[in-house]
């Protein structure tokens, strides 16, 4: 019996430290017509913000300026993750009339990773995002037009023996 | 793993409990029967390949099953075959370069099989940080060996140290015998001239390994 | 022809507990595949999250996260019962909408 | 702006090995520095995205004899799933063979369905980052009909018990350029590759967390992985030749370590890093 020759079990291993070329094509990627879920309702998609390398160029995106540290901003996240490809990353904010929580990996190529506008009362959020490196994640919370932030550090190391 | 493991005698004994009159095959059998699977089950790019399979001599010995340890004649022998095993660098020159030594320290790489080819590499990497701490503070080293940091600073660099480590690294079975550590001389995972670049980097004054 | 979300919408006490699983392959443009090929970019660009017809969480996520994404958030003042509808866009014009309805913990 | 971090700067490079040296200590005392994040992997299992897939490739009809897996015996009889895999692997007197999970799922997919064997073997572990294969998905499905019960693998006949003893010989059989066996990083507690945890598979707890755990979805290729690429995967790791998908070796090894884990309780998929 012989393995399919296509297949390929074990890129990732090798290439998720890759990310920053991975991800340094964006700029090329076309965007279909800014589309959006729920159109009627959506912002149209912060293609600026997405696209931006730099970390001001990003936050500008967002209208971040002059944010205020914050420790009612809760980042949960490993110290350490085993997989850059997979980090789990939740942010609570207790700042009331918390307006949207973004999440930036500060060393990605493209900062700026995800933006929820939050109208739940519930100022949480948690997802998964792919990093090529060692750290910082960083929030920023929007409230009645002002800026807050939280960083975290988050280790990536790619694990296994490859 | 020559040492007595209690939690395998017990579950060698949960096992024998559990199918009560119901007998195993003998050994020899069992034996037999295996090695005409591993002949079978397995696939390389070439025949060679397919002979890493087949054990020699130490391996042999050092395949014990569950609780059974080593004689002290069997030890006596692996250490022998380890000893005779062993090769120099042509120069003689046991300690080289520990930059070199960091980077194949470091590297996992090299021989793996898959999808009917070979790793596609000039050399092999020397895996070290797979199973061993190396320079202070880095995370993603492995503790199946022991950890390595410090290791010059604590022995020396003398000529002697320099020789039990090239021996150490080469064949590990001559000062440990069936030990985890890999034979990587004896088995042709690594050449001399890495072994004495890994040497340096564990020994040399100016490698990581023993800096604070 | 996208997979459906696993949907989870828990009530705790005032709050339902809302986890999404989603099977999108959230392609970065610059993989490439085993014949050295490179992948075209396809990832979700939107999420947008409502309750008995009330938008409560609309995000918008670049290729930064990770393949079959997953997304957790907490709607307060949720009862048992409550409709919530999930709809994810793509960069190529693929979407989605499935729902799940909040039940007892 | 007194929030802007320092970007990429060696200074904090260096700071960063420093902090690493603290943080490492830090570990040690307060515990798994990786907990955090797979206890949060843990809680949304990606995995499950495969178990209605699973289940549609199990009831659908398919197959050059356009038929469903619906009458596969997995040795509870035609059709029922329900504590099959916990007596697996196990002896078929119809192909008079011991036969783990996968190798009777293919079974019954070329008698059943009329799929080729080579090819279904060939098929069956999937590409990282692909949206896996259809054996993968089955796999877990049906295992997860199990979910909640106790692994209770049974050495009842003869043929069990030589591939039980075969697999123990072989979970100890060392070979080639590493030296190595599955005891050689299986053997002891707390141990680790790099950062990997290692598990120990002569300690009862461990082993049983292993074999109630496959399928599992494996992080780092966002697809479900079954105990045949485990087996597979670590072969390769260990240099030496590709293990043959439901090879007797792998069977052996599987009766050996599921038997070791009896009694541990189904809950698939897992998750894996």
């Amino acid at each position: 019996m012989q393995f399919n020759k296509q297949s390929n079990i074990h890129p990732v291993r090798r290439t998720v430290l890759k990310f920053t070329g991975a991800m340094g094509a964006l700029a090329t990627v076309s965007v279909a017509g800014l589309m959006r879920a729920g159109e009627a309702l959506a912002a149209p998609w912060n293609k600026g913000g997405f696209e931006s390398k730099a970390l001001e160029e990003a936050l500008k995106s967002l209208g971040a300026a002059n944010m205020i540290e914050s420790k009612d901003i809760v980042i949960t996240a490993p110290d350490i993750a085993e997989n850059g490809a997979v980090v789990p990353i939740a942010v609570t904010s207790r700042i009331p009339n918390t307006q949207s929580i973004s999440i930036l990996a500060e060393k990605n190529p493209f900062p700026l990773a995800a933006s929820f506008d939050i109208t739940s009362g519930d100022a949480y959020v948690s997802t998964r995002l792919k990093m090529g490196q060692t750290s910082n994640v960083r929030a920023v919370v929007k409230v009645d037009g002002k800026y807050f932030t939280a960083v975290k550090e988050v280790k990536v190391t790619v694990g296994g023996c490859g | 793993m020559q040492k007595t493991n209690l939690k395998w005698l017990v579950l060698t004994a949960t096992a024998l409990f559990g199918v009560g009159c119901a007998s195993f095959p003998e050994p020899a059998v069992t034996q037999q029967m295996v090695e005409k699977m591993v002949s079978e089950d397995f696939t390389a790019p070439s025949p060679a390949m397919l002979m890493r399979l087949a054990q020699d001599k130490s391996q042999q010995t050092c395949s014990m099953i569950g609780a059974a340890k080593l004689t002290q004649e069997e030890a006596a022998e692996v250490v022998k075959l380890s000893r005779e095993s062993i090769r120099y660098p042509a120069d003689g020159k046991l300690s080289g370069d520990w930059k070199l030594g960091n980077a194949l320290a470091h590297d996992g790489a090299g021989d793996r099989i898959q999808f009917g080819k070979l790793e596609g590499r000039k050399e092999n990497g020397g895996m070290c940080q797979n199973c061993h701490a190396l320079a202070p503070g880095e995370i993603n080293v492995g503790n199946v060996g022991p950890s390595l940091t410090g290791y010059g600073a604590q022995r020396g660099n003398s000529e002697a140290i320099a020789k039990y480590t090239y021996e150490k690294i080469y064949n590990a079975w001559a000062y440990f015998p069936c030990s985890n550590m890999p034979r990587l001389g004896a088995t042709g995972h690594l050449t001399p001239e890495q072994i004495t670049h890994m040497v340096a980097f564990l020994i040399d004054p100016q490698s990581p390994v023993n800096k604070k | 022809m996208a997979e459906a979300m696993k949907i989870r919408a828990i009530l705790q006490g005032d709050t339902a507990d809302v986890r999404i699983l989603i099977a999108h392959p959230m392609e970065t443009g610059q993989r490439r595949d085993a014949t050295g090929k490179l992948v075209p970019a396809h990832f979700i660009q939107s999420v947008v999250v409502t309750q008995n017809g009330k938008t409560v969480l609309d995000g918008q996520w670049s290729q930064a996260i990770s393949r079959n994404p997953f997304l957790g958030l907490r709607v307060k003042g949720a009862r048992n019962g409550d409709k919530i509808v999930v709809t994810w866009a793509d960069n190529t014009g693929g979407k989605r909408t499935d729902e799940a309805v909040v039940s007892p913990g | 702006m007194q929030c802007m971090p320092t970007m990429a700067k060696l200074g904090a490079a260096v700071a960063s090995v420093a902090f690493t040296l603290f943080a490492g200590v830090a570990y040690a005392q307060t515990g798994d520095p990786l907990a955090v994040g797979r206890q949060m992997l843990m809680e949304d299992n990606p995995g499950d995205l495969w178990l209605d897939r699973g289940k549609k490739l199990f009831h659908g009809a398919r197959g050059p004899k356009n038929a469903s897996l619906e009458q596969c015996d997995f040795g509870q009889g035609p059709g029922k799933l329900e504590g099959a895999s916990i007596r697996l692997p196990r002896y078929f007197a119809d192909t008079n063979r011991v036969q783990d999970l996968e190798s009777r799922l293919l079974t019954c997919m070329e008698t059943l369905q009329g799929f080729k064997r080579d090819e279904l073997q060939r098929r069956a572990i999937s590409p990282a980052g692909s949206d896996g294969s259809d054996i993968e998905a089955l796999a877990l499905y049906i295992t997860s009909r199990s979910n909640g019960m106790k692994m209770n693998v049974a050495l009842d006949h003869p043929k069990t018990r030589e591939m039980y003893k075969a697999g123990e010989q072989l979970f100890f059989r060392r070979s080639g350029q590493t030296d190595f066996a599955c005891i050689q990083c299986h053997g002891e507690s707390n141990k680790r590759i790099r950062l990997q945890d290692l598990v120990n598979m002569t300690d009862k707890k461990q082993i049983q967390d292993v074999v109630s755990s496959w399928p599992a979805y494996r992080g780092a290729h966002f697809v479900v992985r079954t105990m045949q690429w485990r087996l597979y995967d670590c072969f390769w790791q260990m240099r030496l030749p590709e293990l043959k998908y439901e090879s007797d070796t792998s069977i052996a090894l599987t009766t050996y370590l599921h038997y070791q884990g009896n009694g541990a309780v189904i809950k698939v998929p897992g998750f894996k890093r």
